[in-house]
């Protein structure tokens, strides 16, 4: 017989505000099946948890709905608990009365009786729940790492230290990402590519690390424990076995004056190139598009010149597969393309660039060797005007929310402007100045109090030339939005970061959820900053959100260790809620009919065919069955069998209709 | 209760729960009105439809003796629709009772005989009834043998009461379970029932066989209680088909001409025999 | 005795085949299945306009599933549905040969499921003028006045399941409206258990209705059921291009999609 | 057996008077395609252009759902509202033919058994039925042959017999008949004395249902037999549905959150689940079982156990199976072999 | 069909949502303290896949004034294509109703991400607008009540 508890929680006041929970607590206990019924302020407590525990002690009880928030947020806390006091955890369902209910509706008796509507209808479907067990699954420890930027590359390191097998795949010819192409980074001011090329070195030489360059995901099956990864590698016209590196190509190649993507097309480079200097592999690639052989049909200097024949004009794009325990997504950003805002004059001007531009002009190793000189006629800029949250925080025109990392890198560059031209004025136009992170405040005060960078609160509204000068206009608002105008020689935007190309592609290959921004979704905001919905899929870096070095690190290593410890274990436990075929008493055995049209609709190919035998061997009739190992329990084919043969565990046809009559009806 | 309706349930509360072997669950039930309590009679065979509100209604036979006023008691497994929806009752929970309904065991033509009653599974519910019966008219008869045997020792149902059957001694036990449903401590037979049987080997004079079980059970057993010697009319079963009414109008209990629920549920194997194999 | 008569004795003297499943003459001028195992009984077939039953429903019958030896006589309706029976396993080849008729009359054996794809291939797959003006005539009434016509008719329906007994895709052995653990569907036969049921039956059709139309024509109570799962087939033709009993390999419309399939009422 | 005279306009007023005394009046009505028995609130509705309705006359006294009793759940408790005797409407039964009226004495004999139905008696005690003698038969017509007529005045309270002017004779077969007559005594008039037996359909008899009785409890172990001659039978309930004599149901629990009710509901012998076990085990697997089944209960169970024919020779069943199982020609064929 | 009666009404509404697109969406909703409709209540699906056309049966049959579908958009299915098979379904399902003369606005089908608290907001309020508008499902609801008893026909 049912013996149901229900536990009513307040959370604080998040509930309870809105939600009569006494109320609710009391009229759930009337409801058939239900032996114990009470609210309390915090459920979640420890206290409140005991609660529960000596309840199913006390009550023998034989289910429990937990009437909190949702339960993406406390349902393994409560079946945990659950299962700590003997009662099988998938025993236990959570009533979302918070973020359905508490937290949408103002309060008001309806709000109260939804509630109980919601309660009751959870106690009818937690009565119909069957006490599963886990299913273990076997982990193919290795781990993917798709994106080779300074997360990719710091969980791959870590995943690799831990023992495990690591492949790295990296769609541009190099790894190193966004931050190879940093000068300096905040509130240190160390050298970017000092700290990282050493790490990038480390990636090619680890024995545990197989890196893919130029290289993309094709297509992604399985589950967690059991990927199977399609990667695609893109023809680099070029025998990497032979190529030794020594560059001959790239000094013969005829094609010189393709801007260089690494150099923010301040510098150029050839058709066949290395993208920079300490690139991993160092090793060139053709690009295709810009070469004289690809386009006229002749040309093959570097095949000429290279002293080892590496160069494979006719090399096709060709794919290995992978098979792996668990996936990292460290994709990265890029930067807005300013020409959203023709009145900064982006694109316009040669001398309005962008923040990455800038990186590049102040780098040591960029086109002009660390000197700060503008585009256009190589002059030292004097007056040099950074704009801030260009297209950040601007629902109308660019992203609603703050990129966070312009803040900081403007006032560094203008500091590594002021360090390299002393003689020169750096202004900032902001709206507001966030610098939260460990010293990066005093980093600020130093840009302001130091290198007495102008600071103007305030929109620019216009950048136009006007005798060979870039005439910034805008506002001050502290002076009472009084109009500022100053002759610039150099405009440098701090353009917002969104998330990478391609992105939304990938999230659909991998079945990850993502934002509207076309970031990937953590599974939790704050619990589970570096899951994804999808198990066995994890995230790091600004391909979750922009996102800064430290951050980005912090959570590729965090995202590391979540794969480390997966791996840890030689089976995975998995929720068992998983499509079943029924059987029943002989001489039917099942109500299967054998049809099969249930095999296509399967996206996982989980389902197969069993044959029913009677006891000398003959076989009576052949029915679907569904592998528990592969099934992820979508249910789809459970709707759609017409002999209702298949069902799922834990949203089986009895709970389902159970909810729905108990939704609908009073008692 | 003043009503002509055969089709209106007594409503009768659930005084005691008993869980008797895994899915098998064992109500005391009790009238609620106590006119209907008064005017209630039944006797040993004789079956109900037991109902839940809103679910249906199901057929099993009184499993207790009417010998014990002032209730009657059902024992069923967790089967189907019904059966489930009855298992999820506690005691104070209601429920609906109509009967009873068919024949009864001709318990008093069998004074002065020796009792031999074969058992097996779930079907010790409706042989239940008439043991405690006629144990609790002892006098009447000479020897009382049970032979009782499940699947496995979990599947035994009623075990306080074998073990009361086991220690009186005016009665003797055996129990048994198929082979591989031992425990390290049983310490009944380990078989099937018609091959225990074969090895007690009882004697048929003057002795009457009752046999209740699955029917596998039922037709190995008659050939050897036949091979003992026992005639036709000494060995009596209960049939239990599909019914709905219990009062010969659904359709559904004709074996042949027979309607088990008027005629039956109880049988000879003399009766039994003249029926088409149709049960 | 006519060329069906003389083939049937010809298949049953050889010995061959044991059994032929066809039509013969049933009262009052009705034409009704028949099965004839001795050569002796074959004058009984006949074939004619008459012969507009869907027979395949008898292919899959346990009393005579697995005999290999049998022949069945089919109309057209009663080909298009051995090819989607095929299509859902539940007739194998080589279990049967079939007799069809040309254009002219004459008898074409077919002996394989390639065979009988093929001839289908050739066979008129849509619903009769009649039939479209009915569709037509419904779904050219109001809504309101859809329900009404609907709701009188279901109100007749006495749940004999004659719909479902005839309809050779309707082949399984526990239907839905049987299950009762949960009770998907109102036992007695009042009209919202009885939409529940045609509903659900029209459903279960989708993408697998030949148009046959037979289970409209074996109902007592003549109401027009069969233009449920017309209605199905044609939206399944029309959205999908599935065409139910064409096809001996293709998957159900509804268990396969299209990324870019189209609909104009998902916000 | 006394007879009297009912013209055609009296007829009308005998009807329109009823409705106005607000008997509940069933009557053969032409609805959509077909005609079949429905409750009437004009006489206009009637039609008399039928060999036999599709469905019978036993809904009056056995419809297809009857809510037995209703009752309600709460706070764990339970309450029963018996079945409402009362709300049962007097009602008065129009162009029931000869065989339809017939049927309703092998299904007392069910009803009545033992244990008394009295939701069914008193729905056919309030029901007054007024016969109408066949003038055209068909195909399926057997009558005859089961012990009927055209013009059989059992069953019904009241035979009428139309003329070939249209006015029609009227046979007062019961007291309940005589009451009706004598409350509405100004409509009828003197017996003209009209031969009745040449204004009825003629309907061969092909077989004598007594050869039927005798020997189809010896063909009941020929499997075989069964087999073949189920062969046709794809194992729908139309023919019980249809039948004036099929009794067969089931009892369903109908609920709403707590409140609900419990239902009796037509079911047919010939449906594969009717008899299936909980366990799987089903005593009438195939169709050649439920069909015998169908058959000894109308030719040999009933006349045995209850000492009716379970068959009247409507041939309603006929007419309504997709597949033509003639149920006459069956009986012949047990006859035959 | 039905009567406009939109006084005080307050349409039952239930909606079928994937526990990975719409019930994330829906817990976005209350995260982001975005007010809708009391009248809506959730039942979570792992999949729109999930959802079987006979459970809108059985919420009509139960009173549903009216019925919310909602799941992750194309291409976004957490299970690769559950709710491709669900649109198909209620293609031929939506068209089904509307044949035999059901109103189909009385189903809203929709697609809510994890990302849409606000949609999902806007959704049932909409959605509840337009139920409040076609007023109580009377016509399905005779039908229940008639279900009790028919005596003759």
């Amino acid at each position: 017989m049912a013996r149901i508890g229900v536990f009513i929680c307040h959370c604080g006041e998040n509930i309870s505000a809105t939600v009569d929970c006494e109320k609710v607590a009391k009229v759930a206990s009337e409801f058939p099946g239900v032996t114990v019924s009470v609210d309390y302020k915090y459920m979640c407590s420890d206290p409140g948890q005991n609660m529960v525990k000596e309840a199913i002690l006390e009550h023998n009880l034989t289910g429990v709905v937990v009437s909190a928030c949702s339960p993406r947020m406390h349902e393994p806390t409560f079946r945990n608990a659950c299962a700590e006091a003997g009662l099988n955890p998938f025993l236990c369902e959570m009533a979302n009365i918070r973020e359905h209910c508490s937290w949408v509706h103002e309060k008001s008796d309806a709000t109260t009786d939804k509630a109980i509507d919601i309660v009751r209808t959870l106690v009818e479907k937690v009565k119909r729940n069957e006490a599963l067990a886990p299913i273990y699954v076997p982990i193919t420890k290795t781990a993917v790492v798709i994106g080779g930027g300074v997360a990719g590359i710091q969980a791959s390191l870590d995943i690799a230290d831990a023992g495990h097998k690591v492949v790295l795949v990296e769609r541009e010819p190099s790894i190193g990402g966004h931050m190879s192409q940093l000068s300096e980074t905040f509130p240190t001011l160390d050298c970017s590519q000092c700290i990282l090329t050493p790490r990038m070195v480390d990636v090619a030489r680890h024995p545990n690390i197989t890196l893919y360059t130029y290289a993309e995901i094709e297509s992604v099956d399985g589950s967690i424990g059991n990927f199977n990864v399609k990667i695609r590698l893109k023809s680099k016209s070029l025998d990497e076995k032979l190529c030794t590196g020594c560059g001959a190509c790239i000094q013969k190649c005829p094609v010189k004056k393709i801007p260089s993507e690494f150099e923010q097309g301040l510098g150029k480079r050839t058709a066949i190139y290395v993208p920079f200097p300490q690139a991993v592999p160092n090793k060139p690639v053709i690009d295709r598009v810009n070469c004289t052989y690809y386009i006229k049909g002749k040309c093959k200097v570097c095949e000429i010149v290279c002293p080892t024949k590496a160069i494979r004009f006719d090399q096709e794009d060709s794919f290995v597969e992978v098979q792996a325990g668990a996936l990292l997504l460290a994709t990265g950003f890029d930067v807005l393309k300013t020409n959203f805002f023709p009145e900064y004059g982006y694109g316009k001007y040669e001398d309005v660039i962008d923040g990455l531009a800038f990186e590049r002009l102040a780098s040591a190793s960029g086109p002009t060797k660390g000197e700060i000189r503008r585009p256009s006629d190589g002059e030292i800029p004097k007056k040099i005007v950074f704009i801030a949250c260009a297209g950040s925080r601007d629902p109308a025109k660019g992203i609603e929310y703050c990129s966070k990392i312009c803040c900081m890198y403007t006032a560094k560059h203008a500091m590594l402007y002021k360090h390299k031209v002393h003689e020169g004025t750096p202004y900032i136009f902001y709206m507001d100045i966030r610098a939260t992170g460990k010293m990066y405040e005093e980093f600020v005060r130093r840009a302001i109090e130091e290198d007495e960078v102008k600071y103007i609160r305030g929109r620019v509204s216009q950048v136009y030339e006007k005798n060979g000068k870039l005439i910034v206009r805008g506002v001050d608002t502290l002076l009472m939005g009084q109009p500022v105008e100053i002759e610039a020689d150099m405009v440098v935007l701090a353009t917002a970061g969104i998330a990478s190309p391609g992105s939304e592609e990938l999230a659909q290959k991998l079945h990850v959820s993502y934002d509207k921004h076309k970031f990937f979704s953590e599974a939790h905001p704050k619990l589970k900053p570096v899951e994804t919905n999808t198990a066995g899929i994890y995230l790091a870096g600004a391909c979750q959100s922009t996102k800064d070095i430290p951050e980005t690190v912090a959570a590729a290593s965090g995202a590391a260790a979540k794969i480390a410890g997966l791996f840890s274990n030689d089976l995975l436990k998995r929720d068992p809620l998983i499509a079943v075929v029924k059987k029943c008493a002989p001489p039917l055995y099942s109500s299967c009919t054998g049809c099969f049209m249930c095999i296509p609709v399967c996206p996982y190919q989980a389902i197969d065919k069993e044959e029913i035998k009677d006891r000398s061997g003959n076989i009576i009739k052949t029915i679907s069955h569904i592998n528990p190992g592969l099934c992820q329990g979508c249910g789809t084919c459970v709707a759609f069998c017409k002999s209702k043969s298949i069902d799922i565990l834990g949203y089986n046809h009895d709970q389902v209709c159970a909810e729905v009559e108990a939704l609908l009806n009073e008692w | 209760m003043e009503t002509q309706n055969i089709y209106l349930p007594y409503i009768m509360q659930i005084e005691k729960v008993s869980e008797d072997a895994p899915f098998v669950k064992t109500f005391r039930l009790k009238f609620i009105n106590p006119e209907d309590a008064e005017s209630f009679s039944f006797k040993t065979g004789q079956f109900g439809e037991y109902s839940v509100a809103g679910v249906g209604e199901s057929t099993f036979c009184i499993a207790s003796s009417p010998t014990r006023k002032g209730y009657i008691e059902c024992t069923f497994r967790k089967a189907g629709r019904v059966t489930t929806a009855l298992s999820d009752l506690e005691e104070g929970n209601t429920i609906g009772f109509r009967g009873p309904y068919g024949n009864v065991f001709p318990i008093d033509e069998w004074k002065g005989k020796n009792l031999l009653f074969i058992a097996g599974g779930i079907a010790l519910p409706p042989m239940r009834s008439v043991i405690w019966n006629c144990l609790d008219l002892r006098e009447n008869f000479k020897d009382i043998t049970i032979l009782y045997g499940a699947k496995s020792v979990a599947d035994l149902v009623y075990k306080h009461e074998l073990r009361e059957w086991d220690e009186r001694p005016d009665v003797k036990l055996v129990t048994t379970v198929d082979p591989g449903g031992e425990t390290h401590d049983w310490t009944g037979e380990v078989g099937f029932v018609p091959t225990i049987l074969d090895k007690m080997a009882p004697k048929a004079e003057n002795t009457i066989a009752i046999v209740c079980g699955p029917p596998i059970m039922i037709k190995y057993t008659f050939p050897i209680l036949e091979k003992c010697g026992f005639a036709d009319e000494m060995v009596y079963t209960t049939l239990e088909n599909r019914m709905k009414c219990g009062f010969g109008k659904c359709g559904r209990c004709n074996v042949g001409k027979t309607y088990v629920c008027k005629d039956g549920p109880v049988f000879s194997l003399k009766q039994l025999k003249q029926m088409p194999d149709e049960y | 005795m006519n060329n069906l008569q003389q083939k049937a004795q010809q298949l049953l003297e050889s010995g061959n085949y044991g059994l032929i499943v066809g039509y013969e003459k049933g009262t009052s001028g009705k034409a009704r299945p028949v099965f004839i195992r001795k050569a002796e009984h074959a004058s009984k077939l006949i074939f004619d306009e008459s012969c507009d039953q869907n027979i395949a429903v008898y292919l899959y019958r346990q009393e005579i599933k697995h005999d290999k030896k049998k022949v069945i006589v089919a109309n057209h309706h009663t080909l298009k549905s051995i090819v989607e029976l095929a299509a859902e396993n539940q007739v194998f080849d080589g279990d049967f040969m079939v007799l069809a008729f040309a254009g002219n009359g004459d008898i074409i054996e077919l002996n394989t499921f390639e065979e009988i794809e093929k001839h289908v291939a050739t066979l008129y797959h849509g619903l009769t003028e009649a039939e479209a003006a009915m569709m037509k005539k419904i779904e050219d009434m109001s809504l309101e006045d859809r329900w009404a016509f609907w709701e009188n008719e279901f109100s007749k329906c006495i749940k004999c399941y004659a719909c479902r007994a005839s309809c050779p895709m309707c082949y399984c052995p526990t239907c839905t409206v049987e299950i009762n653990q949960p009770q998907w569907i109102s036992v007695p036969s009042h009209t919202l258990g009885n939409l529940e049921w045609h509903v659900m039956r029209a459903m279960h059709l989708a993408g697998r209705c030949v148009t046959c139309g037979q289970c409209g024509k074996a109902c007592p109570l003549e109401l027009p059921i069969q233009l449920l799962t017309y209605k199905v087939a044609l939206d399944s033709k029309q959205f999908f291009d599935s065409v139910a009993g064409t096809s001996i390999c293709a998957d159900n419309a509804l268990a396969i999609f299209k990324p870019e399939d189209h609909e104009n009422f998902i916000r | 057996m006394e007879r009297k005279l009912l013209t055609k306009d009296s007829y009308r007023s005998l009807i329109t008077k009823l409705i106005g005394q607000n008997y509940q009046v069933v009557a053969p009505v032409k609805k959509d395609t077909m005609i079949d028995f429905l409750k009437i609130s004009s006489f206009d509705e009637i039609t008399e252009d039928y060999i036999v309705t599709v469905s019978s006359a036993k809904t009056v006294a056995f419809p297809r759902n009857e809510k037995l009793f209703d009752y309600e759940k709460q706070n764990k408790k339970l309450t029963q509202q018996d079945y409402d005797f009362d709300s049962i409407p007097q009602s008065v039964l129009i162009g029931v033919r000869p065989c339809d009226a017939f049927g309703f004495h092998s299904l007392s004999s069910i009803f009545c058994w033992d244990s008394i139905d009295k939701i069914y008696t008193t729905r056919l005690e309030r029901t007054t039925i007024i016969g109408l003698s066949c003038n055209k038969s068909d195909d399926y017509c057997f009558c005859t042959s089961t012990k009927g007529s055209p013009g059989s005045t059992a069953g019904s309270d009241i035979l009428l017999t139309k003329m070939t002017d249209g006015n029609y004779i009227v046979e007062i077969v019961t007291e309940k008949g005589a009451k009706l007559v004598a409350d509405f005594s100004d409509l009828f008039t003197a017996d003209g004395g009209v031969d009745k037996e040449s204004l009825l359909a003629k309907v061969a008899a092909n077989f004598n249902v007594d050869d039927v009785l005798a020997k189809i409890n010896s063909k009941f172990e020929d499997e075989a037999f069964w087999t073949e001659q189920a062969m046709r039978c794809i194992g729908c309930g139309a023919c019980a549905y249809v039948c004036p004599t099929c009794a067969c149901f089931d009892i369903q629990d109908e609920s709403h959150g707590g409140k609900g009710h419990r239902v009796r509901c037509w079911e047919s012998c010939g449906l594969s689940l009717f008899t299936l076990h909980t366990s799987g085990h089903n005593p009438r697997e195939n169709q050649g079982q439920r069909w015998r089944q169908r058959l000894m209960h109308k030719f040999s169970y009933m006349p045995d156990r209850l000492n009716t024919i379970g068959c009247v020779g409507c041939g309603r069943c006929s007419r309504a199976c997709p597949v033509d199982m003639n149920i006459a020609e069956h009986c012949m064929s047990i006859i035959e072999n | 069909m039905e009567t406009n009666n939109t006084n005080n009404f307050e349409p039952k509404v239930v909606a079928f949502v994937c526990n990975w697109c719409t019930y994330a969406g829906a817990d976005l909703t209350g995260t982001s303290r975005i007010k809708y409709a009391t009248n809506v209540k959730i039942i979570r699906f792992p999949c729109t896949g999930r959802i079987d056309f006979m459970l809108l049966m059985k919420a009509f049959a139960n009173g549903a004034d009216g019925i919310i579908i909602s799941g992750c958009h194309p291409n976004d299915c957490h299970y690769t294509s559950g709710n491709f098979h669900a649109r198909r379904r209620w293609m031929i399902f939506r068209n089904l109703l509307d044949f035999i003369g059901m109103d189909v606005n009385r189903i809203v089908f929709s697609w809510v991400s994890a990302a849409e608290g606000a949609k999902w907001a806007e959704v049932v309020n909409e959605s509840v607008d337009q139920f409040r508008q076609l007023g109580p499902a009377t016509s399905y609801q005779k039908l229940i009540k008639n279900s009790e008893f028919q005596e003759v026909e």
